[in-house]
Formats: structure tokens, sequence, C-alpha cells
């Protein structure tokens, strides 16, 4: 495995003359592996956040694929989104949802990862386009990726080669259904079979240099 | 004036009645923003949604102690704001808690909030949230000048710097307020007060496609929910003192919503029609618009 | 003078220094010679210098399979004669090393830094040549050499969803149009 | 014994050498040591019976008969003093030598005694014959001094000596012949009684002779390779003695002469002391700097001699002083020089491993420059008064203005010795020592004497006998001890000594006092965390301390510039300390002395229009009035003005303050600056406001004060190093304090007064802070550090504190600064500086941020991973302040309350109310006690609530950053530190052009490019210098007699 220079381990001179150790990986990066994070103990005050997560949806301007160009109508006063409480934050920090906009190749899955692990519990995952759900076009291609929830646990597939504007819009009043069912646990489920998602990204991503869990 | 723990309910129940009037009108202007793109726009209640999802949200980090209270920090800073100017005027219930200073008071508290938050954001150790500060401040210079001109031309005006003694001067029909008695003042802090609302052309501090978002770009969860209350509380903080300088303050709650909503409806009239500037293109702009009028202001008064 | 006869006449210049092939006309704007590969350099920089080819365009390969050869095609551009010209060079697959132009055409470095990886075509002196370009962690042969089986390595390194048809585009949309197969 | 001895131990010692053996060199030592002893214990004997008994001098008649045929000699009290100077000297000089004196064989010694009888002839006779024959002698036995040196130019230096001496005595010798025809007689006072207009140009040729000897500017290229080239124990005697003995000359002359002639030596003299300190300038070989400060020391001295008119019976005081100072300092620089191998000045550097050595060096340095308490302090004192008495304001101004180029290259030459690198070694033994110790000791018993004649005199204060003063240089005595040890015996010092005095102060000098004294004890708390011994940084610092104490506790004009000498030395001793800092403390010195000397133009100016001179009681300028009155005040303003570092005077403070060590710039910034704040608070109290050509001065004050904070603050936020950072926000807070002070009003004051006791805890504090970071990292370079706060928690948190300080925000002590700005502006007429100083505002947050952030926040670096907390005896101050900051911030009328009422009397108007905690003014009203609660409860609660919504918070590391999905490639590429305010350089950076800097820059330019020109007339060239001479001669007598 080919390490990135930056990421070896360096010998550093400190101001005091004395030398040190830097293993960027360890000191650099939280190594803390993730954990499941129950749901509100009592379950009207989880119906309510359930609600509140369903009516406030913040997805996570990432555009991965050719399906990127399809979000952009939504904002549009022709199918406006921000009517059903869906809005785009520009931080995975503060954003619940994740499109996965179309083909994503292996380059594209190492940052779609990372993006999706800095998100906070609980976070969904939609796959756009048939690209997601079985490779699409790309089925035979050396480079991309042909089942996403391989990787990430996908709430959603919305299937089309691209899907409209409208069948967005449709997807996500399914997963406001879900979520507020108290269904939309795919971050949960991410960390209950975390070692098989890790399994499988390190499968395909060769060049695997960053800790196990993107905090 | 001086305390007594009554005191601590009333303010309580100011605090109360601002931030739901803030979630809603913040809504309320980014419906009528919406609007003007021809759009339907978020629901009226979204904000507070959204509020309610974001404390909902079950994991969070932190980055370390600065970055902790830096949200502590920016909401203390909006509550302080409010609860140190009088809200309503001539009510003991709504004076809050302005017994302890005066106008100066709250132009200076005005910073806590910020320098907290910069602080906490510069911890996070993320580039662009010190890039936005950087923006931020140096917007921050130029556009409060005009704002703090205003004011001295205002306290010269009335020879006091107590908010409630300035408000009382402005009573007696709506000529005597100062929007027609120093006219120059209250144009230039207009001016000024376009550049302290995080709204275009003074959005630069945020600009979500270029620096996604500045400072506030590793906060999420409770840390974020803490900042929406405070977007709900500050703006409005701030509009009470320009009510108050400018507009001859509030007798009665409802006056207080109108004049609010209306002050509020001048930075996002602006917003909506004009695009960006950047920081140094801004910082120009008021040096070379506001800044002459609150001068004049000065020297005339 | 027509483009055509622009494009001719520098050929018969380039014939007269050179030791090119003949002039293949793609379009009266476009023509395409074969350039021995010894004699590239010297080409390129009497195009750059005396015939204002300034800009390359592209750089690129073809994998002559069945031939064992490497076509490399350096495409350059007269601006204000609006005229584009390209060099092939053919070099033999089991020695695929081309002398690098990056001192000529700074630009030419990304050009060949892809080939190097796409096709594994080494340019010695390039920089930064040895760097990932597109491709992270690649272990296999160069994925656009024609003897790099594509669906192979697909499904060996990919899990297929199963269940999946797969269909001739045409044959397929004429059913779907016309059912009765007319 | 009769004082003929001296002459007659002179030529029979001298004779005796002649008969020796060449090898008995040794006997010739012992015979010509032995003549010098005699010759100075005879004038030693002479002296103490003048001083004690106050006798009449004493006339010699040699042969009995009158003058022509005998030789008129007379001793008195100014007679003893100096052949006692020639002839210890001349003693000295031979001890120094020593083994060079040997090897020179009997012809040197006797040249050498010779040379000594004959000045000493000099100054005994009173016959102009005797003159002419004792020039003669010294010319041929300076001849023979130089042409005996083993230097290969000695040979030329000497020849060209001759040539030019000989034409001089040609002259003299002309004079005396046509006086003599004219008179009848050759007996000095004879001749004055007859007057020199009758034989005008007769004394002409005597006079322009005599001080052709001088070696005036410019016609002296034909002297000064005999400083050069000569041993530097005869160089010792050509400076000291030689000039000593003329000068004594020019003054029989214009005994002659009368008043009449007084202009000539004056003109002559200040060209000369002008001229050759500008020359010096360019000098890199140390014993030509010498020669050319020789030549401007006499100028300045017979610059005193044409002015004895005015000067009355403070003539000999200030000549005395000027004289003695002089020769003492440059006998014994060139004994120093001769323990110097190489002759570039940098090259003393050797001497820094010699703190006794380097102690003496300053000693002379001092001297020369007339600080306190030497002799030509008070002398300077004394002359400056006199002048502006007489309205000579341009004599006063030419002899302050060359006064600071000599500063300029002698403070330059002790940077080199003191910063610079020398692999050479000094060689010192005892003979060599002595005569160094012996002129040491002389310097400072002179010091005593002369302060002491000062008291007597004219009620000035001995210097030397001040407590505080005392105490600074006790610690001479100590240097040998441990830092620590020394380190307590200033705190406990400076604390004991408030004990002792707090109830002499009332309550504004009482916050000085504070500030100075316990203030000062904190800072020096940080000093523990220094190890060794720590040489020459406890005296310095002590120094500066007891010039402040002594500041405030002074009452009269002469005390209070005594002490502002003595602090301004004693800082740039300190700030010279620094590791890089040469050059900033030379500027600083420069600007200090330069605005010391309008602080000195001012009070003599002041003076000479309310006596009683040469001091007042500071509260007399109150009485002064137009026109004296303005130009008083902008004197002294712009001298304290230098202190404050307000703009265009500024330029000094950042490298200075940025350059000291970790422990020193809390104290030069935090404490320091409030000396020239003091300054101006006591101008303002006593002069209020003053018009100019119808300027009111202090509105002028206004502007340059917001000017001040504008720039500084706008300076401060293009910073990459950190101190200076701090150090250019300095120059902004002190633009505010001015401003405050400038308002004249009452709130104004207290303003300023809040702005002194929250700059120097969160200046000083702030400099701790970062200084123990630097210290930590090795780097001041702000953006190489960031991510700190984990490793260094405590300096954050006193970094932090302090940032909202200075920013005004509440709940902390800026605010109630803020508070009372505002009130007070409100009542100021001018309303426009206000602007700008409403723009510094905000722009404070700037630079404030950009500390705290790139130092403590961001991304750590590879290499500071393991960087420890500052070291605790740096902390510890720091968390003493943080407790100060905060007490002040929540009871500010722990401070201002007594001082609110103080200035009632000043401004009965606009004080503030105090009623329980609340303070109020006309206009508004402030609690800090409730700002304080409500904010902390806002917080504590607002706080709970997210720790409780908040309580799995998982804790991540610097690169856990969203990062555009992508990971930060190093921490250093991560750390958003370098050019912060890169878009505000777009737009206001036209602000902060290094404007002053290039004025000043263009100005020592200029004086050195004219030095250079003024070079190239020193060709070298015997002949051309004999020209020069002819053309000196010829120009002084047209201008003196007329075509």
């Amino acid at each position: 495995m080919a390490m990135k220079p930056e990421l070896m381990k360096r010998m550093v001179k400190g101001p005091d003359g004395l030398e040190f150790e830097v293993e960027p990986l360890r000191d650099y990066y939280c190594e803390a592996p993730p954990t499941v994070m129950p749901a509100a103990y009592i379950k009207i005050v989880e119906d309510l956040f359930n609600w509140a997560r369903a009516e406030s949806i913040w997805i996570l301007g990432f555009g991965t694929g050719c399906g990127a160009i399809e979000m952009r109508p939504l904002m549009t006063p022709r199918f406006d989104a921000y009517r059903y409480g869906v809005q785009w934050r520009p931080t995975p920090r503060q954003a619940n949802l994740f499109i996965i906009s179309g083909y994503l190749s292996t380059k594209t899955l190492k940052r779609a990862i990372r993006a999706y692990e800095q998100m906070q519990n609980p976070k969904y995952v939609i796959g756009l386009g048939s690209c997601t759900i079985n490779g699409g076009m790309y089925w035979d291609s050396y480079n991309t990726i042909k089942r996403l929830d391989d990787y990430l646990p996908v709430d959603l597939y919305i299937a089309g080669c691209m899907p409209r504007p409208e069948a967005l819009l449709s997807g996500f009043m399914d997963l406001k259904k879900l979520i507020r069912a108290g269904k939309g646990e795919g971050a949960n489920k991410y960390v209950e079979n975390f070692d098989w998602y890790k399994a499988n990204q390190k499968r395909v991503i060769h060049d695997w240099d960053m800790p196990d869990y993107n905090w | 004036m001086s305390f007594d723990w009554m005191k601590i309910p009333y303010s309580l129940l100011t605090l109360f009645i601002v931030v739901n009037y803030g979630f809603l009108l913040n809504a309320l202007i980014q419906k009528i923003g919406a609007r003007v793109g021809r759009r339907h726009g978020i629901p009226i209640w979204q904000n507070y949604v959204d509020m309610i999802k974001n404390y909902g949200l079950r994991s969070s980090i932190t980055h370390g102690v600065m970055f902790y209270l830096g949200p502590v920090f920016r909401l203390s800073g909006g509550v302080g704001l409010l609860l140190f100017v009088p809200t309503i005027y001539g009510s003991y219930m709504f004076s809050n808690l302005s017994f302890a200073g005066d106008l100066i008071l709250a132009l200076y508290f005005v910073f806590f909030g910020t320098l907290g938050m910069a602080l906490g954001a510069g911890e996070s150790g993320h580039p662009h949230a010190a890039i936005g500060i950087t923006r931020g401040l140096s917007q921050m210079t130029a556009a409060e000048l005009p704002f703090g001109l205003a004011v001295f031309s205002v306290a010269l005006q009335y020879q006091t710097l107590s908010v409630t003694e300035i408000v009382a001067a402005q009573q007696g029909g709506i000529l005597n307020w100062t929007l027609f008695t120093n006219p120059l003042a209250v144009t230039a802090a207009m001016l000024g007060f376009l550049g302290s609302m995080m709204r275009p052309p003074f959005d630069v501090v945020l600009a979500p496609q270029e620096i996604p978002i500045g400072p506030p770009t590793e906060y999420h969860s409770s840390y974020l929910a803490l900042m929406q209350t405070n977007r709900a509380i500050f703006p409005v903080a701030k509009i009470v003192i320009y009510m108050n300088l400018f507009f001859g303050g509030a007798d009665d709650w409802l006056t207080f919503c109108f004049k609010v909503f209306l002050i509020y409806l001048w930075s996002a009239f602006v917003g909506v029609v004009f695009p960006r500037f950047r920081v140094e293109q801004s910082i120009r702009w008021f040096l070379v618009w506001a800044v002459p009028l609150g001068v004049l202001s000065i020297v005339v008064v | 003078m027509t483009t055509l006869t622009i494009m001719r006449e520098l050929h018969t210049r380039l014939k007269a220094l050179f030791p090119v092939g003949e002039l293949t006309e793609q379009r009266p704007a476009l023509g395409f010679v074969t350039v021995p590969k010894e004699h590239l350099r010297t080409t390129l920089m009497h195009l750059r210098v005396k015939e204002g080819f300034t800009h390359l365009v592209l750089l690129t390969a073809v994998d002559w399979l069945e031939e064992g050869q490497f076509q490399l095609t350096y495409l350059l551009s007269n601006r204000p004669l609006a005229i584009d010209l390209g060099l092939r060079v053919m070099l033999p697959r089991d020695a695929a090393t081309m002398e690098s132009i990056h001192d000529v055409w700074p630009t030419a470095a990304t050009y060949q830094r892809e080939l190097r990886e796409m096709f594994g075509i080494d340019f010695p002196g390039s920089p930064r040549l040895h760097e990932e370009f597109i491709l992270e962690g690649w272990k296999d042969i160069p994925p656009y050499r024609r003897d790099f089986d594509t669906l192979k390595y697909a499904n060996e390194s990919y899990s297929q969803r199963p269940g999946r048809e797969t269909h001739d585009p045409a044959t397929h949309m004429k059913q779907q149009l016309y059912p009765n197969g007319r | 014994m009769s004082a003929l001895y001296i002459i007659a131990v002179g030529l029979g010692s001298a004779f005796v050498l002649g008969m020796l053996n060449e090898r008995q060199k040794n006997l010739g030592y012992v015979i010509t040591l032995a003549a010098l002893t005699v010759m100075s214990a005879i004038s030693a004997q002479w002296l103490i019976i003048f001083a004690a008994t106050g006798a009449h001098p004493i006339d010699i008649f040699t042969a009995g008969t009158q003058p022509p045929f005998a030789i008129n000699l007379r001793m008195g009290v100014i007679e003893s003093a100096l052949t006692l100077l020639i002839s210890l000297t001349g003693l000295l000089s031979a001890i120094h030598m020593g083994n060079a004196l040997v090897a020179r064989g009997r012809r040197a010694m006797a040249v050498l005694v010779i040379a000594i009888m004959a000045l000493c002839g000099i100054v005994l006779t009173r016959d102009i014959f005797n003159l002419f024959v004792f020039f003669e002698l010294i010319v041929i036995a300076t001849g023979g001094m130089v042409l005996l040196s083993d230097d290969e130019r000695a040979v030329s230096a000497g020849f060209k000596y001759l040539i030019v001496s000989q034409f001089i005595s040609v002259l003299l010798l002309i004079g005396i012949i046509f006086a003599y025809h004219a008179t009848g007689t050759l007996n000095i006072d004879g001749m004055a009684e007859q007057g020199a207009s009758a034989f005008a140009l007769a004394f002409f040729l005597m006079f322009i002779a005599v001080i052709a000897e001088l070696k005036p500017f410019p016609a002296n290229g034909w002297a000064l390779d005999i400083y050069e080239s000569s041993h530097p124990g005869f160089s010792a005697i050509f400076s000291a003695a030689t000039g000593t003995a003329v000068l004594f000359a020019v003054d029989k002359l214009l005994l002659i002469g009368g008043a009449e002639w007084f202009p000539v030596a004056s003109g002559v003299g200040i060209v000369t002391f002008v001229g050759a300190n500008l020359l010096a300038l360019p000098q890199t070989n140390d014993r030509r700097l010498l020669g050319y400060s020789s030549i401007a020391q006499t100028g300045l001295i017979l610059t005193v001699l044409g002015q004895q008119d005015i000067l009355g019976q403070n003539y000999l005081f200030i000549a005395g002083g000027l004289l003695l100072a002089h020769a003492v300092a440059k006998a014994g620089l060139y004994w120093l020089s001769d323990l110097v191998a190489s002759r570039q000045l940098t090259a003393w550097a050797a001497l820094k491993e010699r703190p006794l050595l380097v102690f003496a060096f300053v000693t002379f340095v001092a001297m020369l420059c007339g600080l306190p308490p030497f002799p030509g302090f008070y002398a300077k004192w004394e002359l400056a008064h006199a002048l502006a008495a007489e309205g000579r304001m341009a004599m006063l101004a030419l002899i302050l203005f060359g006064a600071l180029l000599e500063a300029g290259y002698l403070f330059r030459w002790f940077g080199y010795l003191i910063k610079r690198e020398s692999d050479e070694k000094v060689v010192c033994s005892a003979t060599q020592a002595i005569p160094v110790f012996a002129a040491v000791i002389a310097g400072w018993v002179l010091g005593f004497v002369w302060g002491e004649l000062s008291v007597t005199r004219f009620g000035l204060n001995n210097l030397l006998l001040t407590l505080p003063l005392l105490f600074a240089l006790s610690f001479l005595l100590i240097e040998w001890a441990p830092a620590w040890l020394k380190n307590t015996v200033a705190i406990g010092g400076m604390v004991a000594f408030f004990v002792m005095t707090y109830a002499e102060y009332d309550p504004l000098r009482l916050i000085f006092a504070v500030i100075f004294l316990i203030g000062g004890a904190i800072t020096l708390l940080a000093s523990y965390s220094a190890h060794g011994r720590r040489v020459g940084f406890y005296p310095a610092a002590m120094l500066m301390y007891a010039g402040m104490i002594m500041l405030i506790r002074t009452t009269d004009s002469f005390g209070f510039f005594a002490a502002w000498e003595l602090l301004t030395v004693g800082s740039y001793f300190l700030i010279l300390r620094g590791k890089e800092s040469e050059p900033h403390a030379l500027s600083y010195i420069l600007f200090s002395l330069g605005g010391a000397f309008l602080i000195l133009a001012g009070f003599a100016l002041a003076a000479s229009a309310v006596p009683p001179a040469p001091t007042f009681s500071l509260a007399n300028l109150a009485a002064l009035t137009a026109p004296v009155a303005p130009w008083v005040f902008v004197l002294l303003a712009v001298g304290f003005m230098t202190k404050t570092a307000a703009i265009g005077v500024h330029i000094w403070l950042p490298g200075a303050h940025a350059e000291a060590e970790t422990d020193v710039s809390p104290m030069v910034s935090g404490i320091l600056l409030k000396a020239g704040l003091y300054g101006l608070f006591v101008l303002l109290m006593a002069m209020g406001k003053q018009q100019l050509f119808g300027i009111e001065l202090t509105h002028a004050l206004l502007w340059i004060a917001a000017l001040t904070a504008l720039l500084g603050n706008l300076m401060a936020i293009f910073q990459e190093d950190g101190k200076r950072l701090l150090a250019y926000s300095s120059i902004g807070q002190m633009g505010y304090a001015v401003f405050g002070l400038a308002l004249m009003n009452h709130l104004g004051w207290l303003m300023a007064l809040m702005f002194v006791i929250n700059h120097y805890i969160y200046k000083a504090m702030l400099f701790l802070s970062v200084g123990g970071v630097a210290k930590r990292t090795g780097t001041r370079d702000m953006y190489k550090m960031g991510g700190l706060i984990t490793l260094m928690p405590l300096s954050f948190i006193a970094t932090l504190i302090g940032i909202i300080a200075v920013s005004g925000v509440p709940p902390l002590s800026g605010f109630g600064g803020r508070w009372i700005f505002y009130n007070a502006i409100m009542t100021s007429d001018v309303r426009m500086p206000m602007v700008i100083l409403f723009l510094a505002g905000p722009i404070a947050f700037l630079y404030l941020f950009r500390l705290i952030y790139t130092i403590f926040l961001g991304q750590l670096k590879d290499e500071f991973r393991r960087v420890k907390e500052a070291p605790f005896w740096i902390v510890l101050p720091q968390m003493i302040y943080v407790a100060l900051l905060m007490i002040f911030a929540v009871f500010p009328g722990i401070a201002l309350r007594r001082v609110d009422e103080y200035l009632n009397q000043f401004f009965p108007e606009g004080g503030l109310g105090w009623s329980g905690n609340e303070i109020t003014s006309a206009y508004g009203y402030w609690n800090p006690v409730s700002i304080m609660i409500i904010i902390c409860v806002i917080f504590g609660v607002l706080l709970a609530w997210l720790m409780f919504v908040d309580r799995k918070a998982q804790k991540v590391k610097q690169f856990n950053i969203v990062f555009s999905a992508e990971a930060p490639y190093r921490p250093e590429t991560t750390h958003f530190a370098w050019n912060f305010f890169a878009p505000y350089r777009k737009a206001l950076g036209f602000l902060v052009l290094p404007l002053a800097t290039m004025f000043w820059g263009t100005i020592t330019g200029l004086l050195h490019t004219g030095a250079d020109i003024a070079r190239r007339f020193y060709t070298g060239n015997g002949q051309t210098y004999a020209f020069h001479f002819l053309l000196f001669v010829i120009v002084a007598y047209a201008i003196r007699i007329g075509f």
C-alpha cells in the first residue's frame, strides 16, 4: 500500500532540539471507532425528533456524478424543494442527507466515505440513478463501483438514467415517510456492520490513506 | 434604576417573546426573499423544525474547549445585548436589565458574541473558518464606523447616553423621531446596518459557494442550534437599538413588531436586489458612501 | 490561397527538411503526418519556431495492439492561420519510451503523466511523471492498454448486483418501440 | 612647594633622562614616573590648598623681575586643577604604556615629560611670549611622540603635524611681536588692561593661532592622523591634556581680547562641534573617531568660552564640567582602545567578555554624552538655561543637535561593543587597567563633586545622593551574585520603597507609583526564569525604575529632567540586551535623547520666563504667558511624545519592544511608556490650553493622538511577528491615552488614567504570554505557530483575557475605558479627530484576533507537538495580571474614585458619580458589578444547557475537519495565518506606507552623505591641510575684521 508522503511517519526536531516521531495518522486524526447512537429514551421525544428530521432535510451539496445537474432545478421556482423543508448545506457537518448523484468512481468513493462519516448521526443516503444501483452503463467499467449499498448504507434508491427532479421530489417524500417511521437508521446500521463496510471499501480503494473512521 | 428579583422573570418573558418573534421574522424574511425569486419559500415554522432537528441529532464532535464555548459566547452575546437595552419604552416589565449600563454597554457588547464565535471557529482549525473571520472582522471595522458616528451624533443631539432618555426625547409625534430631526445620522446608520446583517451585498463572510461556509463550517448539532437561536435573537436585539435610537422606540409589542419588521425588511430589500461585494469593495463602499454622512451628522448636530 | 493549399505547401516544405510521411487530410484545416521517433523533436521545434505552430493542442496515444505499436499524436495548432497539424509517432509496444517535450511545452508534462499512467508509456525526465494522475492505488496493467480486460477486471473487483440484464441498445429499443417486429 | 617646581622638575628630569645610557631604560621609566608623580603632587597640593582655604591665586616671578625678562607664572584654583589633570593624565598614560614606553626608550620618556611640563606651563604662564615658547615645546614634543610611534603612518602624520604647527607658530609669533609693539608689555594681564582693540590685527593673529592649536573644524585634517597613528597613551595626552591646556590658553587670550572676540570663539567652537561630530558619524576607525570626538568636545568648550559673557559666575562650573568630563572620558577611551587589537569599531566587541571594562566604557560614553550623574550633565543643564535666558536659542539648538550626533555615534559604538561578535581576546595587564579605572573613579567622583557644587551653587540636586539612584547603582556592586538573589533584592527594594513612600503621593501620582514600583515588581517576577548571573540586567533595570520613581517624586524641572535621562538610559541598556536589538536600541536612544533635548530646551526656555532659574517648580509652568508659553508647551509635548511614540516619532518602538528580552518587553511597554504619559499629565496640569499661531495646541494633540491610534492599530494588523504586533498595538493604545489627555476635560483625563492602568496590566500580560510562547517555540512569527492552546493553556487564558480587555468588550476592564471615552467626548468641542478614533476602535479586533488565533488556535505544527507550557515564573505574573484585571474590571472605583476627586481641582465639572456599584456621568451610567454578574449568569446557564444537550461530544483531532472531502495536506498549509488580513491591505494598505520610517531614514542618510562629502576634503595630503588652515584663517579674518 503506497502511503502518501505527508502521511508517513517522520522524525521532527522540536525547538528545544529534541527529536521525536510524528505519525500523522495517529497524531492528527482521531482514532476512536464510531458507536451506535441510541434513540431518545422517551418515545414521544424520539417521535418529535423524527418528525423534525423528516421536515428538515439538509442535503450535502456534493455532486458526485452527472446526476448532480438534476438537483439544481430543485432550487428553482419550478420545483422549489424548500417548501418541503429541504435545503442544501455546504458542509457535511450540518447536512443530514447525502445524495450520491450517479456513477461513483473508486476515487470519488473515498471522498464520499469521508464526507459521509463526517456527517452527524442520524444521516441518510439516497442513491440516484441506475449507476448507483448496479453500475448502469458503467457496469463493465474498471473504475466505478457497481453497488452503492456495498459501501454506504443506502436508505433509498431513485432509479432512472437520470431520474428527473420530480422523481427526486417523490424520493424525498418517501424518505420522509421512512424517517418518520423511525426507519432512517442508516448511520447506526453502518456502525453495526462497520467491519463489513470497511472491508468492502478497502477492497476497491487500494490506497487507503485515512483512518478507518473519519470523524 | 436598580436590580430587583422580579426583573428576572420579566426579562425571561422578553426573551421568550423575542426568540419566537425572531424565528418567525427570519422565516418571513426568507419567504419574502423566495417570493422575489418567484418561489414559494420555506414554511413559516421551518426554523423551529430545523432547531429541533439540530438538538435532536444524536452525535457531535468537539475540537476543543474554545470550539465548545464559541456558540455559548455567541448566544450569550445575543441574549445579553437584548437584555441590556429596554425593549418597550415606558414599561417597567420590559425595561429588562438596562440598569446595568447605557447605550455604550450595548454597543460594545455586540462584539462579545462576535469575538467568542471567532475564537470558537478558530479552534476548529478549518482554514475556511479563519478566512471567513478575517473577512467578517475586516468588513465590520468599516461597517461599524457609520453606525458609531451616528450613535455619537444622536447622543450629542439628545445630550445623553441613556437609551431610555433618547427614546423619551423622541416622543410626541412621528416628526420628533431622530429619523426626521437628524436624518443624516439615520441615513448613515441605516447604511451601516446593511453591513452588519450578513445579507448581500455584504455576505462575503459566509460565501457558501466559495469558502463553505466561513466561520461556522465545523459547527453542527446543538452548537448550531444555539447559533440558530442567536440568529433569531441577535438581529432583533440589534434592530431594537436602531429602533430606539432612530425610530422613536416602541410603546407596545405591536408597534415593536411592526417597526422591527420594517427595519429588518430594509436589509432584506437591499439583499435581494444586489449581488455580493468583495471585502475591500465593501470597505471602500462604507468609507465612501456611509462614513461621510456620519461625519456630516456629527459636524452639523 | 485555400487552407488546403497552405497545408499541402507546408507538407512539401516539411518533407524537404525531415523524413516525414505522407499527409493525411482529415479536413482542409486538419492534417496528420507521421514522423520517425528520432526526428520528432526537431520537427516540433521547426513547426513551432518557423511555421507558427505555437500551441500544443493535445498529446494522446492509440494502442495498435495487433501491430505491436503505440501511436502518439502530437496535435499542434497555428492560431493565425487556423490550421492544425498532427504529428504521429509510432513506438514499439514492448519498448514504449519516448522523449519528453515538457521543456518545449510545459503542458506536455501533464499529458505525459496521463499517458504513463493509462498506457504505460515512459517519458524519462518529465516532471512528476510517476505521481498518480487519475487513478489512485492502481496495481494492474495500465487500463487503456487494449490487452487489459476491463470486464474481467470489473467482475473480479466489484460485486455485481444479481439480476442485471444486458441488452444491445439498438435491438432493445427496436423491440420496445416496435414490438410487432416491423 | 612652589608651582615653579612643576616646570623645574619637568625640565630637570628630561635633562636627566637625556643623560642616561640607552640601556638604562627601567631607570628612565622610574624617573619619568617619579617626575610625573611629583608634578601631580604639587598640583594636587595646590588644589587642596585653594579648594580648602579659598586662597587667592599666587603670582610667581622668576628672577625677581618683570616680564619679558622673567617668566610670570600664576597658580590659582583653576590652574591647579588643570595642571593636576594634565600631569595625572601624563602619569597615568605613562603607567598605562609601561613596557611600550620602556621599549621606546629614554627619548620617548623625555618627550613625554617635556610635553606634560609644557602643557602645565601653558596653564600656569601669564606671559604671552612664554605661551609661545611652551607652544613650541608642545609642538616638538608632540611631533616627537608621534614620530616615535611604531605605526607606519606615524611619519607622515608627524610631518604634516609639524608643517602646519610651524605655520601656526609663525602666526603666533608675528602676532606677539606686533602686540608687544603696540602695548609695550608681554604680560597677559597687562595687555588685557589696554584692550585688544588697539592691536586688533595682532590679536587676531595670536588668537587664531591658539585656536588653530585646538584643531578646529574644518582646518583640522593635519591633526587627526596624530590621534590615529600614535600610541593611544600619547593620544590620551593629546586629547585630554593638550586640549585642556590650549583651551585655557584661549581663555587667557580672551581676557585680552574682551567681549568682542567672544563671538569668534563661539562661532569657531560651534562649527567645530557640529562639523566634527558630523564627520565622526561615518568613521569606522576607533581612534580616528575619538579624534573627531575630541575635536568636537573642544569645540563645544570653545563655544562655552565664547559664551562667557552670559554665563557669569557659572562659567567655570559649565566649562569645567564639560572639560573634565571630556578629558577623563577621552583619556579613558584611548587607554581602553589599547586593549582592543583591531581598529574597527566592531572589534570592540571583544570587550564584552569583561563586564568591568564594559562598565568603564559605559561610564566614559555617558560622560561624553552629558548623561547624569556626570559633570557634563550639570554643565549642559546650566548652559542650556544660560543660553535660553539670553534668548540664544539658535546656539542652544546647534549645541543640542551636535550633542545628538555625538550620542548617535557613541551609542552605535556601544551597540557594536555589546552585540557584535569578536574572536579577539582582550589582554589587560594591571598597569593597563589602573589608568582606565582611575579614570572611571575620577568620573564618578567628579560627578559627585559637580552634584555637590550644583547643590551649593544653584540649589539643584546631587543625583548621586538620591536613594533610588543609589539603590540602582548598588546593583553594580553585587553583580557577582546569582540572578535570583539580585531579583529578590530588586523586588524587595521596590516594594519597600513603595511602602516607605506611598503616603507622600497624591492620588494621581499614586497610580503611577503603584505601576512603576508594584507593577515593576510583579513584572520582575518573570525574571526569576532567567538563569546565571545575568550581568548588566539589574543595574539597567533598576536605573530605569529609579528614573521613573524619581520622575514622579520630583517637583522641580531639574529633578524631572535628570530622572527622565536616567530612565531613558536605563531602558536603553535593557532594550539593548535583546538578541537582535542593536539597531532598534540605537534608534530608541536617539529618539529618546532627541526628545530629552527638546525637554531640556523647553525647561530652559520656561526658566527664562519663570525665575528662579536654573530650576523651578513644575507647578510654576502655569505662570508662563505668551509668547514663551506655547513654545515651551510644544517643546515639552513633543519631547514627551517621543516616549509615548506618537505617530511620526514612533519608529523606534516596534523594534525596541519586539526585540527586547521576554521579561524586558513588558517593562518597557507596560511600564516605561507611562513615563511619557506622566510627563504629558504634568505638562497639561500646569499649562492647560495654549495657542500658537491661533492653533489650539491641545487640538493639535488630539489630531496627533487620533492618528497615532489609527495608524498604530492599522500597522499592528499587518505584522507577522507577535511581539511587533503588540508593540504597534502599544502605539495605538498610547494614542488613545494621549487623546484622553488632550480632550482637556475631567473624564478625558480619567480615561487617560484608565488606559494607563489597563494598558499596563494587559500589555505586560500579553507581552509575557507571547514572549513565553516565543521562548518555547523559538520563533516570534505567528504564522509558524498555531494550535498551542492545549499545550500552553495558561498562556492562552492570559492572552484571551488580555485581548478581551484590550478590545473593550464588556465585562472586562477595557470597557470602562471605552465608556469613559464616550462620556468624555460628549463635552468636547472638537469632533473631527473622534471620527478617526472611531475607525481605530474596531481595527483593534483585527489584530487581537490574529494574535490569539494564529498562535493558540488553528493547526498545531509538527515541531511544536511537544512544546511545554511557558516557565512557571513567566506564567505566574500573567496569572497575577489576570486576577488584577478581573478585580479592576469589577471594581474600577478602587483606583479611579480618588483620582476622580483629585481631578476636581483641575476640572470641577464633569466628574463621575459613585453610588454603590453604579458609576454615573452627566450622560450615562454603568454598573460593572451588575454587568459582570449578568454576563456570567447568562453565560453559565447557556453553557450548562449546552453541556446537557451535547454531553456526548467526541473530541477529535486537528485534521478531523471537513476539507471539501479531502484530507489536509500538512498543518503548515492548513493553518491560515500568513498575510492574514490581505483584503484589508488591499482596501486600506495605502495608509500604512512607512512614511515616517522613510522620513527619518532620509534624514540620517543625508547626514551620512554630508559627512562623506566633507570627508573628501581630508585628502591626507599635508599641503592640502596647510591650505585648509590658511583658508580658515582668511575666512575667519574676513568674518571677524571685514574685508
